[in-house]
């Protein structure tokens, strides 16, 4: 691990590039690494495959990547509060891949925990099934969920230490400690950045290990 | 009835279907209404799916946490003895059956408790968010909507719209009556005030079984 | 939720009887509940499936019921440090299922998150995969692992609120907040018992709502 | 060379291995002493299977904490910067390849790589423990052990024990050299001080090859 792994905004989006499957982590616009996404916004990257829980709404976080036209596949559990999304579905210029939000959770965390898939009964004789396995297990049906993982993560952090260990705090942890796991490359946005050792190890909850790279988020 | 009557009768009686010490999730709109009835003595804890056990009041004015949202994106508090957590973690407690009632619209629900609500194609594709999970894995699932849209029932023989999930609805509750999902059938089992066997049936596709031990649907 | 689920020690042992599937919490003897133990050592309660990461050492917490040959079936990752289970286990008295310990871990959780199993790598090509199926996801094998549950669970808890709510301190979290989620009964043995409220919300590793019981550990 | 320093010798060559940065588990016994032997300017981090990272150095007598072991039971220490979590967690870091490397000892390897540590029928059923994971997991798996067991080689044509897991092991350090592991099959590439390739040879059933650019293990 770096021991000091802050950069600048700039930086961090220099490292990402049309074409790339990013992860960003937030709850309908509630903490969505809001600074990266402006300055992806403004470098106008594009062609982007996106993993997120929904797309906020059209003038908040990742919305504005929907509005400004950048994503070409969405992987998302809700869509409804960002009409552009769906406009743009039905006008076949984004393809959206739609989630149960429980599943999408865990083929995120499948996907940092090195598993091959999960078997859930949720999505069971729905459209959810379609061109998936259907494994019984002891008399219960069960789909094949497999791991999602990404080239990118953009998650948000309440209190990061220089390392990289992250608190999050209330309602803000959601999606991210799984994202944290499951790409290639991590980058924090923190509300606050303390000194190493600063963060009680008890509280820590994505270990530093997982973190590459930090921006302030102020 | 009027509509918003209608949706404070509904949200009424299923208030009483909620046992102290459940642990409930409420859908958005209608089910949401529910939290202002729980009984007297009865204290419920409320799931919130974006990360949270524990859901309080609306904050005062100006005291907007931007960190504590519900599902639905606004404002909430925490009660004292809540937790937070995240994704996966949530829905480990709604797919692994610690939720004891969920509670939530629909837009159609059929004989065998098979739900629609999460999509009518070509139209409303919002997504499924957390309902399939919740369904899916709630030990109670309520269904509480009002009975008809547009003078159209919503209770089918056989829903038509995609599924949210098949077989998961225990009870539906709406202005006109509570019906109980049963292996046999529908089972009406209270009917509102003032109407007839008759205006419930009408107003229902499927056939409703009659509880022979019907009752005034009280709030 | 009961609001205040204290119990004595003896009305929690009350509730385990011979033949049943309990999990115990701990690792390496670090932290088993072990007046809870004890006390199931002096009330004899016999030929229980126990599912633990490992049987400690002959004299401390679990061992003890190794020890006393309460169990008759065991499941754990490890059982090197309690000569006794060997023993047992090459007399033919005690059946003993030897998991993966990050299987044991994800089994357990599986259980408790309603998932009808995982796939996992670990395993492939050992006797760990004899009787299991083989699930080829994008061309890599993996082991079809089913979800464990148990009728009790018994863990251990640092701090723990009237309502259930834990806080788990250092190295003493390991099985106890998975096998909280995977148990028709739980009961934690808190070296604290604290009022609602004490915990701060960010701070609570397993919800109260899991939680059946707490005795003191005091 | 006498057992206590082989494994001295041994430990200090692996130390070598790790790069700054590194996240590292080391398994029981003599992999735990190249904890030891860290070189100046690199910081490692240290996995403890049982639930966190940055184990530290063992504490003073009478510091001792019974909420902080390590894997094997024992009390250690945690760094600053450490973090604790639960079992599932931890080995969402190992199984997830989030652990650099991980070290730890033999019962056989061989030519392909496989390895057996966790049993010998009949004799020795510790249970594996968190071994097939790490060694499923890890970017790379280097086994550190004595290159034999009272005479008899551990390095075979084929495993015969019980597998901890196959095709894991990508380099092998003993007293006598440094092993890689390769599709082609096991290459020399370090001796150790004073032997010959026919000394290495001698003492390995599988059949070694020689890296044209071999060198003398330094540590």
């Amino acid at each position: 691990m770096k021991k000091n792994k802050v950069i600048s905004v700039k930086e961090a989006v220099d490292m990402i590039h049309d074409g790339m499957t990013i992860m960003i982590g937030g709850f309908l616009g509630c903490k969505n690494p809001t600074k990266l996404i402006d300055a992806m916004v403004e470098k106008g990257v594009k062609d982007l495959t996106l993993i997120a829980n929904d797309t906020s709404f059209p003038d908040i976080g990742i919305g504005k990547l929907i509005v400004n036209k950048q994503v070409k596949k969405l992987i998302a559990s809700h869509i409804g509060t960002n009409k552009e999304t769906g406009n743009q579905m039905n006008a076949g210029e984004l393809e959206v891949e739609l989630v149960p939000q429980g599943t999408l959770a865990e083929r995120i965390r499948a996907g940092g925990a090195g598993l091959g898939g999960i078997l859930t009964p949720t999505g069971i004789g729905t459209v959810v099934q379609e061109g998936k396995t259907i494994i019984n297990v002891d008399g219960k049906d069960y789909l094949l969920e497999k791991p999602l993982r990404a080239e990118i993560a953009l998650i948000v952090g309440s209190v990061v230490d220089k390392s990289g260990n992250i608190k999050y705090k209330k309602a803000t942890r959601n999606f991210n400690p799984l994202m944290a796991t499951a790409a290639d490359i991590v980058i924090v946005e923190a509300d606050e950045i303390v000194e190493v050792g600063e963060i009680d190890p008890d509280d820590v909850m994505t270990p530093g290990l997982f973190v590459d790279y930090i921006v302030s988020g102020r | 009835m009027e509509k918003n009557m209608d949706k404070e009768f509904i949200a009424k009686r299923v208030a009483k279907e909620l046992k102290d010490g459940d642990v409930v999730n409420l859908g958005i709109g209608l089910p949401t209404l529910v939290a202002n009835y729980i009984p007297e003595g009865v204290e419920i804890t409320l799931h919130s799916e974006n990360g949270f056990v524990g859901i309080g009041p609306a904050p005062k004015e100006g005291e907007e946490d931007p960190y504590l949202v519900n599902a639905g994106g606004q404002y909430v508090t925490i009660k004292p003895g809540g937790a937070f957590f995240d994704s996966a973690f949530s829905f480990l407690i709604v797919r692994g059956g610690h939720v004891d009632v969920t509670v939530l619209g629909a837009l159609e629900v059929d004989e065998e408790g098979n739900l629609a609500n999460w999509m009518v194609p070509g139209k409303m594709v919002p997504g499924m968010g957390g309902a399939m999970d919740l369904v899916t894995g709630a030990k109670k699932v309520i269904v509480a909507m009002n009975h008809t849209a547009k003078g159209a029932p919503k209770i089918l023989k056989k829903c038509r719209l995609p599924l949210t999930a098949v077989k998961c609805v225990n009870l539906i509750i709406t202005e006109m009556g509570v019906i109980e999902v049963t292996d046999k059938g529908l089972v009406l089992k209270e009917i509102a005030p003032g109407l007839t066997v008759e205006d419930v049936q009408n107003a229902t596709e499927a056939q409703l079984i009659i509880s022979d031990d019907l009752k005034v649907m009280e709030v």
